[in-house]
């Protein structure tokens, strides 16, 4: 049934409510502190684009990686962060995208950029699938049915070997993305790539959060009864939603496959969703620039703990290390490390402009239990 | 006094919302039995009763929340069969009796999420951003504004709501609920918690709102003063029956209320 | 028909595990809003600590006695310096924060007693008894025994003294307890503090069947979110039956349907909690919530 | 107080400062990557990235195999005057961190070789080949024998799928009527095990193909006693093989038992089990066991044991796995002083010409050969269990002769 009820008169009492001239400037369009970052975040887009160049193929192999996996886990703060739903499964489809996009490219030889828009729509039939009964659950049940898919990914694809290609996956004999150009070496030219991919994912995100489709995800985060009350359609809304996040995933894990240049089984492990759920928490699940910080420290914190702790034990007490690392940050910063430097930029804002004017200003008042972080990354 | 025989004697001449048998039951027990009344158009409708008596659960019939027995018109089309979000969007708005707010948004985002209710852009729209899209963007923010403003909190729309004290919040919750520029706004005890003040501001904001757009508010409310000076008419509920509807006078005679609901207290209402 | 007996009743005693766990996993969600992903490390460091006293020449019976007071103890430790940190309505921190302890506590235990498989003797001995056909062993049987006593004090604890009739205060409502003068942080630690208590039983009665190793618990645990799924994690007759329902289409599924087999007969019981909570969404044996303004 | 804030502020800009400057350390700069021939003295640098942690963290006494071997030819005074560098990394069984350690070993340490644990080498074998870059598994996983797709690409274990058909074999022509049930993970060694079965004939009546980490069988058992299975066939590791030996001594179910080789160590199956419960189970044996009594006076593995102890890693010095370990970098070794130069083809080029080879992991009379495929063990010594140790019927039986492999 159609959302639209003909309201007679409607627009004739909106007429009436029309500011006549907006005092105080009228609503408040872009705070400068969105400026700044944007400012911030064109200076880092920049340098970003400028690494390539400086460091090693090696680095760009694993900044690569991390700007894949940041497309899975900033597919996870649009469900997460921005509307409320915890999954615990979105690693399995971001391992679907991977093994979409590496199969059509392996057996039915499209061209990589085919092989993306593969891996998006079977990211959206089984966003679709999984978005049927999940519209319909809440919290705890929609935990489980996220982990069971994500416990059965890896078992499905041994199951049918004959069509994943079992324990060996699927490989490429060539790189997806290989570099058009002698002046760019392959690992190169795929990290531009990606890196451009995963700005424009941002920048699609966060149109969708930042107007009315965004609000109507914080009424579903807010709950159920607010939102329908509000004129929220939960029902379609979370199910487009579930829908959009898994293509986003799925995008994100075709990437990443493109990256490592293969699937297998392996690479999705339970733990694996997991560990987008942490990466998404940890960097801080309503923020683009948290998706990136989360997904950079699962990619890089084991492997620097493990290297930085000698000794016969090491790979277990770099594990702790992590844990314990992971564990601050959920404690410390209940908002993502994002969420932690936006608290301490407003801080020190605060702090100065107390400085310049020390009587108006209450002083350095503790910061309120929680604060907008809302980013406006870019 | 029979439900039929009620509304021969009650009926308005333009009722903006009209009950008929509306009833629910959890679990066995009757939360509302057979209530039909008329809202008039236009001004402020207090619905009173003792606690338990179920008036919260008449604003989650009327707005959707539970599926209820009987049939609801809104305008002079019945909505029955309308879900909770599309009610919503047929112009009815409604606050929570402990204000809800997303804590940890801005003010301003606060009351602009009410906006939802009467603008269009989907998914795609908001993604292709199109000239209608951007140009709704605009007007909802507008009118968020102008009831922020109307609210007095301009100046507190950065501030994150979680920061704000309770009365604010009230004010944060009408100010969102008229952005949904509804036709009806059923407000849940909106005195609760403020001062008598700050209460008869609220209410004045909102009997105004109503006279500029010939919105209709409905009002749930503990405080029998207030009611009876704010109100233009008046719906009596008491264990989910209906007692009395009529204008403040009428009701504040009839014996059945006296007797039920005011009891030994009645000097409350003189 | 035998088989299908005795499979039935291998299902049921393997649900005994999956029960246990998944009532240590209801304690906490409904005193502190955690899916606590590390009950199962922590039934697994509550088998460790067992064997540890057995291997320091301790008899088994007093050394589980330590290893479930040890699990208390340390429950109440991980509330009281952890969990209580972060909001309960933090429901993504509070699911991280389950993460980060797995991790942590797995890391720890590897590093403590390594990660090879140990065999943990059966505190109830060798015997099988065998009746009609079928048969049990005493392992079977005394994991019932343990487990059925353990809910038993529980449901005592919880339905007939103050302090399980505080503790559920607590645990339904901290903030309105607060007001009736009781400390929720005491009340919560305690409610983790019994929690592991339980999920010690799990990892004790689970460790003679499985070996001991860090990764004991993985299946279980997510046995046991599947239990409290279908049962209701608020009810705790619900997840005891969840876990034994769960064992038993475990086992059902595995040999009946074919295709299934030995890996993918999860599907099958998860089927069943995915069709179950689709009806009734706080599961079997929950409490509808009435939806409320 | 405002000397406190200032204190946090400045803390706060050094803690950003310091992150930004890990960040840049992390990273090495753009350089013309050089040859990776060695130099006259420089060491050859070898990678093992191996699984420390995560769901495969109890194979790592492997690791310390291997460093203990490289450790004792480095105090022998190394190849020829060069000393081998081995650079170790984990990656808790998880391809991405695998591949990312390999690179790291190409790219910066300058690795001629790179050494893995088990089937998620998979993963690197399409890097390595176009780095040419030799690669080393220790599994025996099928998929790893494919040489002509993947030519830099070696591993040490035989095919599982030879062990499955020597089994096959046995059974045909010791108990033709045997109603077999087998017992494996839900992956690919099981599909080339049983596939290994079928060439010989061998269909089980029963297939228990469960996932890793489930431990209790009791359910699958009641199925195959039901199904009358006189024969099981075991090639699931910790803890499920052990736990379920286990059970079915203590219910005296006792059917005739084989146990794959990889599965039948005292340290993750024999101890877990119980020695009774293993009693007269039977076992292809290619490798050495060294926690088993047999080779209590046996000199290769107290060479083992005291290179174990002198590099320091004697906590693994019982388990099965450190020994093959040690027996990998033996191989590596002794490859290596045979090379005709310390880069990766030489290094390849040796690995490819063992001959009758002799091995600190083997059994006694089994030697390392070169072939086709890659491979380099090809014998079996059928054992059976006797309560206390495994051994011997009968001779060293070699798949090639027996037309297994050609």
């Amino acid at each position: 049934m159609s959302a639209q009820i003909a309201v007679p008169n409607r627009s004739d009492h909106r007429e009436a409510v029309r500011p006549p001239s907006a005092p105080n400037g009228g609503p408040p369009v872009r705070p400068a502190a969105a400026r700044v970052s944007f400012w911030l975040g064109v200076v880092a887009a920049l340098l970003a684009a400028v690494v390539p160049f400086v460091v090693s193929d090696y680095d760009l192999f694993n900044l690569s990686r991390v700007a894949a996996v940041a497309i899975g886990v900033a597919s996870l703060n649009l469900l997460t962060g921005f509307s409320g739903q915890v999954s615990l499964g979105q690693g399995a489809i971001f391992g679907i995208g991977g093994y979409a996009a590496m199969m059509s490219m392996r057996f039915i030889e499209m061209p990589a950029w085919a092989a993306l828009l593969v891996a998006i729509a079977v990211g959206g039939v089984v966003g679709l699938v999984i978005g049927l009964p999940a519209t319909r659950m809440g919290g705890f049940n929609l935990g489980l049915l996220t982990i069971v898919i994500a416990a059965l990914f890896p078992v499905l694809l041994y199951r049918f070997s004959d069509f994943t290609g079992g324990q060996a996956g699927v490989t490429l004999s060539a790189p997806a993305l290989p570099s058009p150009t002698e002046a760019l070496t392959d690992a190169q030219w795929l990290y531009l790539v990606v890196l451009a991919l995963l700005l424009a994912t941002i920048a699609f995100l966060n149109r969708l959060v930042g107007r009315r489709t965004g609000r109507a995800l914080s009424l579903i985060r807010a709950g159920r009864i607010l939102a329908v009350s509000s004129g929220v359609d939960t029902h379609l809304v979370k199910l487009q939603l579930f829908v959009i996040s898994s293509m986003i995933a799925a995008f994100g894990g075709a990437i990443f496959a493109f990256v490592l240049g293969l699937v297998v089984p392996e690479s999705y492990p339970l733990i694996f969703s997991i560990t987008i759920l942490v990466a998404s928490v940890v960097g801080g699940s309503r923020s683009w620039v948290g998706a990136i910080l989360g997904a950079a420290l699962v990619v890089y914190l084991p492997s620097i703990t493990s290297s930085v702790i000698p000794g016969e034990a090491s790979a277990y007490l770099a594990q702790l290390v992590f844990a314990v690392v992971l564990g601050v940050c959920v404690i410390v910063a209940p908002n993502g490390i994002a969420g932690g430097i936006r608290r301490l930029a407003i801080w020190m804002r605060r702090r100065s402009r107390a400085r310049r004017s020390p009587r108006t200003a209450p002083t350095a008042s503790p910061m309120p239990e929680t604060t907008p972080d809302r980013e406006e990354p870019r | 006094m029979s439900a039929a025989a009620a509304r021969e004697t009650q009926a308005v001449p333009a009722p903006i919302v009209r009950l008929n048998e509306v009833g629910i039951s959890f679990r066995g027990v009757r939360a509302l039995d057979g209530i039909s009344f008329d809202v008039p158009q236009g001004g402020v409708t207090a619905v009173i009763g003792p606690n338990g008596a179920g008036k919260t659960t008449l604003f989650n019939c009327i707005s959707g929340i539970y599926r209820h027995e009987g049939e609801i018109e809104l305008a002079g089309s019945p909505i029955r069969h309308l879900r909770a979000h599309q009610r919503a969007s047929a112009g009815i708005a409604r606050t929570f009796q402990t204000p809800t707010l997303l804590d940890d948004e801005d003010v301003f985002a606060n009351v602009l999420v009410g906006t939802h209710a009467w603008t269009t852009t989907g998914f795609t729209g908001v993604l292709i951003g199109t000239p209608r899209a951007r140009r709704e963007e605009r007007e909802a923010r507008d009118v968020a504004w102008h009831h922020l403003t109307a609210v007095g909190l301009a100046s507190l729309a950065d501030r994150p709501a979680g920061a704000l004290a309770h009365a604010d919040r009230r004010r944060v919750e009408i100010a969102r609920a008229l952005a949904a520029q509804p036709r009806i706004l059923m407000l849940d005890e909106p005195a609760a918690g403020l001062s008598g003040t700050e209460s008869d501001e609220l209410i004045e904001l909102v009997r105004e709102q109503g006279q500029a757009t010939g919105m209709t508010s409905l009002l749930v409310e503990h405080d029998v003063a207030l009611v009876m000076r704010t109100a233009s008419w008046i719906a009596v509920l008491d264990a989910g029956k209906l007692l009395a509807v009529g204008e403040p006078r009428a009701v504040r005679e009839n014996p059945a209320v006296i007797a039920a609901y005011l009891g030994a207290d009645a000097e409350v209402v003189a | 028909m035998t088989e299908f007996l005795q499979i039935v009743l291998d299902g049921l005693m393997t649900g005994v595990v999956y029960a246990a766990l998944a009532l240590a996993l209801g304690v906490v969600f409904q005193g502190t809003g955690m899916l606590n992903l590390s009950q199962g490390e922590l039934a697994v460091v509550a088998a460790y600590i067992a064997w540890a006293c057995t291997q320091a020449g301790i008899p088994i019976w007093p050394a589980i006695a330590i290893a479930i007071v040890a699990s208390a103890v340390l429950g109440a430790v991980i509330y009281h310096g952890v969990v209580r940190f972060v909001p309960p309505h933090r429901e993504d921190s509070l699911m991280t924060l389950g993460v980060t302890l797995l991790l942590g506590l797995n890391a720890i235990v590897s590093m403590v007693w390594g990660t090879d498989p140990r065999a943990f003797p059966s505190p109830f001995g060798t015997w099988v008894a065998n009746f009609g056909g079928l048969r049990l062993t005493s392992q079977q049987l005394g994991g019932v025994a343990l487990v059925g006593a353990t809910m038993l004090v529980m449901a005592v604890v919880f339905t007939r003294t103050t302090f399980g009739l505080r503790l559920r205060a607590v645990a339904q409502n901290p903030r309105s307890a607060a007001y009736l003068g009781l400390r929720s942080g005491l009340w919560l630690s305690a409610g983790w503090a019994a929690a592991c208590a339980v999920g010690a039983v799990a990892g004790i009665v689970a460790a003679p069947t499985a070996g001991l190793s860090p990764a004991m618990m993985t299946v279980p645990l997510l046995m046991a979110l599947a239990a409290a799924n279908i049962g209701g994690i608020s009810s705790r007759v619900g997840v005891v039956v969840g876990g034994l329902l769960i064992g038993l289409l475990t086992a059902i599924g595995g040999r009946y349907i074919p295709g299934l087999g030995g890996d993918l007969n999860v599907v099958f019981a998860f089927a069943a909690v995915i069709a179950v909570i689709l009806v009734k969404p706080a599961g079997l044996f929950g409490r509808e919530s009435v939806v409320r303004a | 107080m405002n000397q406190q804030k200032r204190i946090r502020g400045r803390v706060a800009t050094i803690a950003v400062a310091a992150v930004a400057m890990l960040a840049l350390a992390g990273c090495t700069p753009r350089a013309a990557a050089g040859d990776s021939a060695v130099a006259d003295d420089a060491p050859i640098v070898i990678g093992a990235s191996w699984p420390q942690s995560g769901p495969l963290g109890s194979v790592a006494p492997g690791l310390s195999g291997l460093e203990a071997a490289i450790a004792a030819a480095n105090e022998a005074g190394g190849v020829d005057g060069h000393e081998i560098t081995l650079v170790t990394a984990d990656d808790a069984y998880d391809p991405s961190r695998l591949v990312e350690n390999e690179r790291k070993f190409v790219e910066q340490d300058g690795a001629i070789a790179v050494v893995n644990f088990g089937g998620i080498s998979i993963a690197g074998r399409e890097y390595l080949g176009q780095k040419n870059v030799m690669g080393v598994s220790m599994a025996g996983n099928s998929p790893l024998s494919d040489v002509e797709a993947f030519p830099m690409q070696r591993a040490f274990w035989p095919d599982v799928s030879w062990e499955a058909q020597l089994q096959g074999k046995w059974l045909t022509e010791n108990k033709p009527d045997a109603v077999v049930g087998y017992i494996g993970f839900n992956n690919d060694l099981t599909e080339s095990h049983l596939a290994g079965l079928a060439e010989q004939g061998i269909v089980p009546a029963q297939v228990a193909a469960v996932a890793p980490g489930t431990a209790d069988l009791s359910a699958q058992i009641s199925q195959f006693q039901a199904a009358g299975v006189d024969t099981v066939i075991f090639n699931i590791g910790a803890p499920t093989g052990g736990s379920t030996l286990a059970y079915m001594q203590q219910i005296g179910w006792k059917p005739t038992v084989l146990l794959s080789s990889t599965v039948s160590d005292f340290h993750t199956v024999i101890n877990l089990a119980g020695p009774e419960a293993v009693k007269d189970a039977y076992s292809f044996e290619f490798f050495k066991d060294p926690s088993d009594p047999r080779y209590a006076d046996d000199e290769v593995i107290a060479q083992y044991t005291a290179d174990m102890e002198a590099s320091g890693h004697d906590a693994d010095v019982s388990n099965a796995l450190a020994l093959e370990g040690y027996g990998l970098g033996a191989a590596l070794i002794d490859a290596l002083s045979r090379a005709e130069s310390y880069d990766s083809e030489g290094l390849l080029t040796a690995w490819d010409s063992f001959d009758s080879t002799e091995n600190p992991m083997l059994r006694d009379g089994i030697t390392l050969d070169a072939s086709a495929h890659g491979r380099v063990v090809f014998q079996y010594q059928l054992s059976r269990f006797d309560g206390t140790s495994w051994t011997d019927e009968g001779d060293i039986q070699d798949v090639r002769d027996l037309g297994i492999v050609d």
